[in-house]
């Protein structure tokens, strides 16, 4: 009973790549689906809002991907927890709705010390988060350590005014932050943590004027 | 004969039904419409949109069919993503060998001229026999992808194509000399001076690779994209091309591709080795089989250096994508790939212990066997251990928490960067003692030359593993740091251990001969089992890369709102490499099974009796065994 | 008393010395390595492994006995010969056949056993001693806990008779408050404690407050489950946030008394450089 | 027998034996330091019962100097044997505040003893002498013998205040007193292992031999022969045939194919005949301010099943009295005094049904000050805080009503997060789903947080209550996709907690008994059999059997034909050496 080399070839693959599908399988199996939108009407009352700000967070907004609550050690990004305390006193002359609404529009403005640039612009693709959500959010993130004040009526200076030109990377930055205005503005590029490592890479066509 | 050909002919075609029946059976059993979110208030979610899509298409197609713009198209049965996903797997898979092929080719021609030894001659030949195929293969399935996506994801496709229009016509300029190389260098094999014939494959390679980097500058805009407005508008395609993940992508396609083209070769000396009739041939292909594995595993070992580097640019264009890729829903296929990784290495040493057997005087060295084997296995364990553990509840209870209080120092970098090391150092030893089988240093600072090359080991051992047990005590950003030196001491030592034992083993007297072809015909399953696993690996990695994106054909950039948005379970994405990796094996057989033909005399009629006479002769002799 | 570990580590030496001893061929040495290597991770740990792992490493275990077994024509034939001589020689048929009835039957046992695994509760890890923040604001008074050390903890010395004051207020407060979860001999075995998971902390043995500073125990008791971080999964802790109940003093007291009644010291705190 | 146990042994003798000349050098004062460090903080230091920890206990800590004790071998009245003291000791009493010091050594549990003695001048007396009565091996059980014991119990007064079915709800429950005045609460016969004096049948024969001293509970010695006594033992065990609780982590959905409707208690409690029934301990909420240090209730029992379009939740529990009028509410605030167990004297109630700390007017030095132990022998018979029958007499216009509540998340938690288990929080809120047993209509609330509790509006959850000889039993009812809350699928687990108020204790808000996150799952439909994939892993493993047999066999015989005519071995054939 002499079994064909090509065959024991064939057997051979087969089962190789047999184990491999296997040891697929037995990891743990999980579909990711592109994040869920989230309804948000205008008239949603503080506690709600927060609610769907944590579900933003988990969600569309990729927070969590980097981001933890209530975690210590040597972290990549900053830990939320209690993040509210230290917002109120993080940038002087803005308050914690002003520096969250910075922190999410224009990540690179401020880093917390101690860590490396890295955040996206959040109402920018590929998270593109709308004006309400981000409102939201900033209503979740003043829930730890402090409480919503924020409304969706609130209005962020960095809010495009209604006309939905939001997307041209123009916007105004609120009274100087600390690395100053032109920092902040190359923040709105595609690429904005790498801005100074290949400059000529996120190419702004409509570069703003510094502040 | 011919009886012979029809039953290989009809082989092939049940093996493909088979295939095509395995792949239509998990596709069925695992392909369905996501589920999705409700719709939203302020806005339909993608999928909603793509129903409504589908059904208003559907209505205008019935009413009068004009002419209308789609965003997707449907393939039947397995849908658009698996399709292209195929189409693009296999493509890769034999550009790969493609452009792999001739590298070594090249070289080995190279050493043949230069040590004017004909056997490197003929090697590189034989290699080059497999090009001519696969190299139409290739072109096949790069159309099919290209139509592929031009029918099923038009709007995309039109996108890519309003970015990358320049590099077109270089792209199908480079591609017909490719040819005209690539044709002239095989049937020019030997008609020409070797001079001009080594010309030749060099403008193979670098044409070849040329077409790489372009074919690369798409496929890396698709995960970085650079060189465009914030709206997706281009603004400098030369931007575009250089995109973040764009060189990284080049340097590990290189390395790979040789490593998966040696392995390829390899496999084909294995299967020509137990088809062989004659002990010549045996040799020859045990030869060929061990040329194509050294390039193979030479290549492998940077391997993870430049996936470093890749790594590296992809946190560096956006800590999101290189968070999801290493924590998201990709970690766990890390482990898997270290399943993959630890079987290579595992398999590496094996064929060397094996090729001992072909040398007489390489007993001594069996002892030391069972020691390395303890050595990669432990390592191979601690690499695949995973971080978070799926345990049950009555586990998490027992443990205290998801963490095993021991096995959770396995878990960290520290560890799996120690153990890659220390795999890396027992692999060069193996070669090492393989070399060494049969022979006996003559010079006369023999003694102290051993002992330099152990010192050397030992130091390298001892740096390695202290820093990978210092890792735990120290901060993260310092830890980080730790790797370069391990990696930096384990180059030296491979470096340098090399140069003392050329010099040691200069002018040695041989205790045993090395002897092709004897070498126990399980070795040849091995080669085999290795660049199935290579192929495998490559397709896996493969869709890392590409799903990386999730739901974003350009990321950032355009909004994959097609009913395959969602990012599969990593059960069926390896089913998928797998219908891939079993289609790639069951046609690189039919390349391997055409290469063979060019060997064989023109038809002429035959008696029976002859047919007869030659069936014992092609019962494999190594099957025997 | 030496813990189960080792006496398995012993028994698995003892094995491969008898089977040394013994001349063991390659086929039982293989055997008893591998299911060495089984009983070592099943058993070897006093904190059992998860079955995932288990299985990983047994893979592992078997291609690299494969591996070891193949690599040389010697070793296949000693390896293989009890199997051949198993299935043909006329003598070992009892065997044979015992063996062919007896791997169905396991395997039939095993797909049984995978289907009635016992309904579970599904259970979550959490952090037993999670980091505290750096600060904390008790009825309406910041205290950062990297500095703080107990008020009353230097009057030991100095003023002993007040010391025992605070020792017994310390100890009225855990009688009529802590000893419902705690139990009356600090060993997390009150009269609720059966109700509630995460059990209450036994505070008799030395594994908790010998290796805590008191201000990690000021941030516990003032705090409770309610102020822990999520990695500590305070939903589940009964522990009540005891601001609400008692003054800093009494916290401090009970603080003393839970050192005092189980003869340890708090954790020194590092002096850094 | 173990070296582990060799070595346990070996030190307890060691121990002993250093520890017995060390108790001989104490001088003789009434109790002993190890008494003062272990035992003074409940039964006072002057061994009066009266320490820092009895007002907030029940059943209040022995006190030692009446020379009473429940737990003897000996005749009723009379004092207990040393063996008595020490077994006391070791085992505690179960379900009250009396540990179990199992961890002591016997020489200092002999201590231990001594110290307890010395506090009542009755054990110096030789006159006092105890002398054990002989507690015979139990005879076998019979139901014979359990259906001729329930026409004891019931004619020798025992439903009186253990209840017609034995769950401790005899019309006189309420009131009963122990010879200190304080409140002491009936046995539910129905749950042995709260029996302080063990659950087994010897122990049940002992306690009615030797009655419980101090306490309303009597000795049978007299008025019942022997056997009515074991009689009376084996109805009691016949009650329930549990010897432990069997606390469950898990109540299992089971799928019905019958509608879940709510007209009729006993026919909608059928349903759930089938349905495995989890039993989860109720412990006092004692984490936030409303303290309840000693709820009614000391557990639940559930019972759920699911249809193809709604769930239903069967939830008993026993309850000395029901309380159907006044009201009830998760929210209704608990005045800040109540919380606390120190109490000074009270004027006077104001309303009817006192708890047993309840309506207390708080010590003026609130949560601050250390309240000085009540020392006082006013103090202690005043537990009740009012005059005498009130509690009797309250029964029927009770202020607050029973009430039960089932609380779910109010979404199911993706990761380990759940909201806190106290009405949850502002995080993550919970759902409740409450049912006053005055009214008996279900009401939704959610929660987040205590503070922060709201009524739902809507239908969604119904229920139906009913209460037979002691028991609540109350059956929820909602649609597996609700308007609101958790969507209830095949296989899922969900976590769930109960809450149980008894007025009669003026439970409300968060004055109650509770449980922790519990779980709860849907059963799957049908359970697949095991059969077929057993089959299948037998031939397939069979079949990879014979195969290799077959093979070996074949290469054997092959070999051994080859054998004399060609070596076939590797090491024979002359291979040519390539170089």
């Amino acid at each position: 009973m002499k079994v064909p080399v090509s065959l024991r070839i064939a057997a051979l693959a087969v089962a190789t790549t047999g184990f491999y599908t296997y040891v697929g399988q037995l990891v743990p199996q999980k579909e990711v689906h592109p994040p869920a939108e989230v309804a948000i009407s205008k008239d949603m009352k503080p506690d709600e809002m927060a609610k769907v700000g944590r579900e933003i967070m988990e969600g569309k907004g990729l927070c969590f991907t980097c981001h933890t609550i209530g975690k210590k050690g040597p972290l990549r990004f900053p830990d939320l927890e209690g993040v509210d305390v230290r917002a109120k006193s993080r940038v002087p002359g803005f308050s914690d709705v002003d520096y969250f609404a910075q922190s999410i529009y224009q990540p690179s403005a401020f880093i917390v010390p101690g860590f490396n640039p890295g955040m996206p612009v959040i109402n920018k693709p590929p998270i593109g988060l709308t004006d309400d959500e981000i409102l939201a959010v900033i209503a979740y993130l003043q829930t730890l350590g402090g409480k919503t004040t924020v409304t969706m009526q609130t209005k962020l200076p960095y809010q495009a005014g209604g006309n939905g030109q939001a997307a041209a990377g123009t916007v105004a930055p609120p009274p100087a932050g600390p690395t100053g205005g032109p920092a902040a503005t190359t923040a709105a590029a595609p690429a904005p943590q790498n801005a100074g490592k290949k400059p000529e890479t996120p190419q702004n066509p409509n570069p703003s004027p510094p502040q | 004969m011919m009886k012979k050909g029809l039953a290989a002919f009809l082989a092939a075609l049940l093996g493909f039904a088979v295939i095509v029946g395995i792949a239509t059976f998990l596709l069925r059993r695992e392909y369905h419409a996501p589920y999705r979110a409700p719709a939203a208030v302020t806005q339909e979610t993608p999928r909603a949109q793509g129903i409504a899509d589908e059904k208003a298409e559907v209505e205008k197609r019935d009413k009068e069919k004009p002419y209308q713009e789609v965003e997707y198209r449907q393939f039947p049965k397995i849908g658009s993503r698996v399709a292209v996903w195929i189409a693009a797997q296999l493509h890769l898979l034999f550009a790969a060998f493609v452009l792999a092929v001739p590298l070594f080719a090249l070289a080995i021609e190279f050493i043949g001229y230069r040590t004017k030894d004909r056997r490197y001659d003929r090697l590189a030949h034989e290699f080059t026999k497999l090009l001519s195929v696969s190299f139409s293969l290739t072109a096949t399935f790069g159309a099919m992808l290209t139509f592929g996506l031009i029918i099923l994801y038009p709007k995309f496709t039109t996108y890519l194509v309003s970015v990358f229009s320049p590099t077109f016509l270089p792209y199908v300029g480079l591609f017909f000399f490719e040819a005209f190389f690539l044709y002239t260098y095989y049937y020019g094999w030997g008609k020409f001076s070797p001079r001009v014939h080594l010309a030749l494959g060099l403008g193979l390679n670098v044409v070849g690779t040329g077409i790489m980097l372009i074919a690369n500058a798409w496929l890396t805009f698709m995960t970085s994209p650079s060189g465009i407005s914030e709206k997706g508008a281009l603004i400098s395609t030369w931007d575009a091309v250089r995109n973040y993940t764009w060189m990284p992508i080049n340097v590990h396609r290189i390395i790979a591709n040789v490593a998966f083209g040696g392995s390829v070769a390899a496999a084909y000396a294995a299967f020509k080795f137990l088809g062989a009739k004659t002990d010549e041939e045996r040799a020859h292909y045990d030869w060929m089989g061990y040329i194509g594995n050294f390039v193979a595993i030479c290549a492998f070992l940077p391997l993870p250096f430049a996936g470093y580097y890749l790594a590296k640019e992809i946190y560096a264009y956006s800590q999101t994508l290189g968070l999801t890729m290493m924590g998201g829903a990709f970690s766990w296929l890390f482990i898997i790939q270290a399943v993959l990784i630890g079987n290579l290495f595992l398999a590496a040493n094996y064929y060397l212990w094996l090729g001992m057997g072909r040398i007489s005087g390489a007993e001594q060295f069996q002892k030391y066997i069972k020691y390395l084997l303890i050595l990669v296995a432990t390592c191979f364990a601690v690499w695949a251990t995973p971080r978070s553990i799926i345990s049950t509840v009555s586990e998490v209870r027992a443990m205290g928490g998801s963490a095993h209080p021991a096995l959770q120092f396995l878990g960290v970098m520290s560890a799996k960067n120690t153990a890659v090391n220390i795999l890396i150092l027992t692999t060069f030893l193996s070669f090492l003692l393989y070399r060494r089988s049969g022979k006996t240093p003559t010079v006369s600072w023999a003694k102290a030359g051993n002992r330099a090359q152990l010192a050397i080991f030992l130091v390298a051992a001892t740096i390695v593993i202290s820093l990978g047990i210092l890792g735990y005590f120290v901060e993260a950003r310092v830890r980080i740091g730790f790797s370069i030196p391990q990696v930096l001491s384990v180059l030296f030592t491979m470096v340098s251990v090399t140069v003392i034992d050329v010099f040691l083993y200069r002018n040695a007297t041989k205790t045993g001969e090395v002897r092709w072809g004897q070498i126990a015909p399980i070795s040849q399953y091995v080669l085999i089992f290795i660049a199935v696993t290579f192929t495998w690996l490559m397709g896996l990695m493969g869709y890392v890369r590409s799903g990386l994106r999730q739901h974003w054909h350009v990321y950032g950039v355009i909004r994959d709102t097609s009913v395959d948005a969602f990012t599969p379970t990593l059960g069926f994405a390896t089913r998928i490499v797998s219908v891939c990796v079993l289609l790639f094996f069951l046609l690189i057989s039919f390349v391997f099974w055409l290469a063979s033909l060019t060997g064989k005399k023109d038809w002429e009629p035959r008696p029976e009796k002859a047919a007869e006479t030659e069936r014992p002769g092609l019962e494999p002799v190594g099957a025997a065994e | 008393m030496m813990p189960i570990v080792w006496w398995v580590a012993l028994l698995l030496l003892a094995v491969q010395f008898a089977l040394w001893k013994l001349r063991a061929g390659t086929f039982l040495w293989t055997l008893a390595s591998w299911f060495s290597i089984y009983l070592f991770l099943h058993f070897g740990f006093t904190v059992p492994v998860p079955q995932s792992v288990i299985s990983l490493y047994l893979g592992i275990t078997t291609l690299a006995t494969v591996a070891y077994v193949t690599s040389d024509r010697e070793r296949l034939r000693n390896f293989t010969a009890p199997l051949v001589r198993l299935c043909i020689e006329p003598g070992r048929r009892p065997v044979l056949y015992g063996v062919a009835v007896l791997l169905p039957a396991l395997a039939a046992f095993g797909t049984w056993r995978s289907m009635n695994v016992p309904l579970e509760a599904p259970a979550f890890g959490r952090t037993i001693h999670p980091a505290p923040p750096d600060s904390i604001t008790v009825h309406d008074k910041p205290f950062n806990l990297i500095t703080l050390e107990n008020p009353y903890r230097k009057l030991e010395k100095s003023d002993p008779a007040a010391f025992a004051r605070h020792l017994a207020n310390g100890k009225r407060v855990f009688y009529q408050n802590c000893v419902y979860c705690h139990g009356d001999a600090m060993r997390g075995d009150g009269m609720y404690a059966h109700g509630l998971n995460p059990i209450p902390t036994n505070f008799a043995e030395g594994g908790t407050l010998a290796l805590l500073q008191e201000s990690f125990l000021f941030w516990r008791v003032s705090k409770g489950g309610p102020g822990l971080p999520e990695e500590g999964g305070p939903w589940d802790t009964a522990m009540p946030a005891w601001e609400s109940f008692l003054t800093e003093d009494e916290m401090w007291d009970v603080i003393l008394f839970l050192y005092d009644y189980t003869d340890q010291r708090p954790r020194a705190r590092e002096v850094k450089e | 027998m173990s070296p582990r146990k060799i070595c346990v042994l070996l030190a307890s003798t060691l121990s002993v034996a250093l520890a017995a000349p060390a108790a001989a050098q104490t001088p003789k004062v009434p109790g002993s330091p190890l008494y003062q460090k272990l035992c003074s903080q409940c039964h006072g230091e002057k061994g009066d019962g009266l320490g820092l920890a009895a007002p907030r206990l029940l059943p209040r800590p022995r006190d030692f100097t009446a020379g009473k004790f429940k737990i003897r071998h000996t005749p009723s009245g009379a004092l207990p044997t040393d063996e008595d003291l020490e077994h006391v000791i070791r085992e505690g009493m179960p379900y009250t505040s009396m540990p179990a010091w199992k961890h002591l050594s016997d020489g200092q549990i002999k201590e231990l003893v001594a110290a307890v003695k010395s506090f009542s001048p009755d054990f110096a007396n030789p006159e006092k002498k105890p002398k054990p009565v002989a507690i015979p091996k139990a005879p076998a059980f019979s139901q014979e013998s359990a259906k001729k014991g329930k026409e004891v119990y019931a004619r020798i007064g025992c439903p009186a205040c253990h209840g017609q079915l034995g769950r401790g709800d005899g019309t006189s429950a309420l009131t009963l007193k122990d010879d200190w005045d304080h409140p002491i609460r009936p046995a539910d016969l129905t749950k042995r292992w709260t029996f302080r004096g063990g659950p087994t049948r010897e122990d049940i024969y002992r306690t009615f031999t030797t009655g419980v001293n101090g306490t309303p509970m009597p000795s049978f010695a007299e008025s019942l022969s022997a056997a009515e006594r074991w009689q009376l033992v084996d109805y009691i065990v016949s009650l329930d045939p549990r010897d432990e609780p069997g606390y469950a982590e898990l109540v299992q959905v089971q799928w019905t194919t019958d509608e879940i409707a709510l007209d009729d208690l006993a026919k909608a409690k059928k349903l759930f005949a089938s349905a495995r029934p989890a039993y989860f301990p109720v412990i006092g909420q004692i984490t936030e301010p409303g303290r309840a240090f000693h709820p009614s209730a000391n557990g639940v029992t559930v019972r759920a099943v699911y249809s193809s379009s709604e769930i239903g939740f069967l939830v008993t529990w026993h309850d000395m009295r029901a309380d159907t009028t006044g009201h009830n509410a998760p929210d209704l605030a608990v005045p800040p005094e109540e919380d606390q167990g120190d109490v000074t004297p009270a004027a006077s109630s104001n309303k009817g049904g006192g708890g047993v700390f309840g309506e207390e007017e708080e010590t003026p030095s609130g949560p601050s000050a250390p309240a000085a132990p009540a020392n006082t022998a006013s103090s202690a018979d005043n537990v009740f805080g009012e005059e005498e029958g009130a509690t009797a007499t309250a029964a029927p216009g009770a202020e607050f009503s029973d009430a039960v509540a089932i609380q779910l998340p109010n979404q199911l938690p993706s990761g380990p997060r759940k909201p806190y288990f106290i009405f949850g929080d502002a995080q993550s809120p919970v759902d409740l789903w409450f049912v006053d047993l005055a009214k008996k209509v279900a009401t939704r609330y959610s929660g987040a947080g205590s503070k922060s509790l709201s009524v739902v509006e809507g239908e969604d959850v119904t229920a139906i209550a009913g209460y037979d000889n002691g028991e609540w039993s109350v059956i929820f009812k909602r649609a597996l996709r609700g308007s609101g809350g958790v969507t209830f699928t095949e296989g899922q687990y969900v976590p769930i907690a109960f809450s149980l108020w008894d007025g009669a204790q003026r439970e409300r808000g968060n004055k109650r008994g509770l449980t922790r996150w519990m779980y709860l799952y849907t059963m799957p439909k049908e359970t697949p059999s095991a059969l077929w994939p057993m089959l299948r892993a037998v031939l397939a493993v069979l079949a990879v059997e014979i195969l290799l047999i077959v093979w070996v066999r074949r290469r054997h015989a092959l070999k051994s034909q080859d054998r004399p005519s060609q070596g076939t071995e590797p090491q024979d054939r002359k291979v040519p050496v390539h170089v």
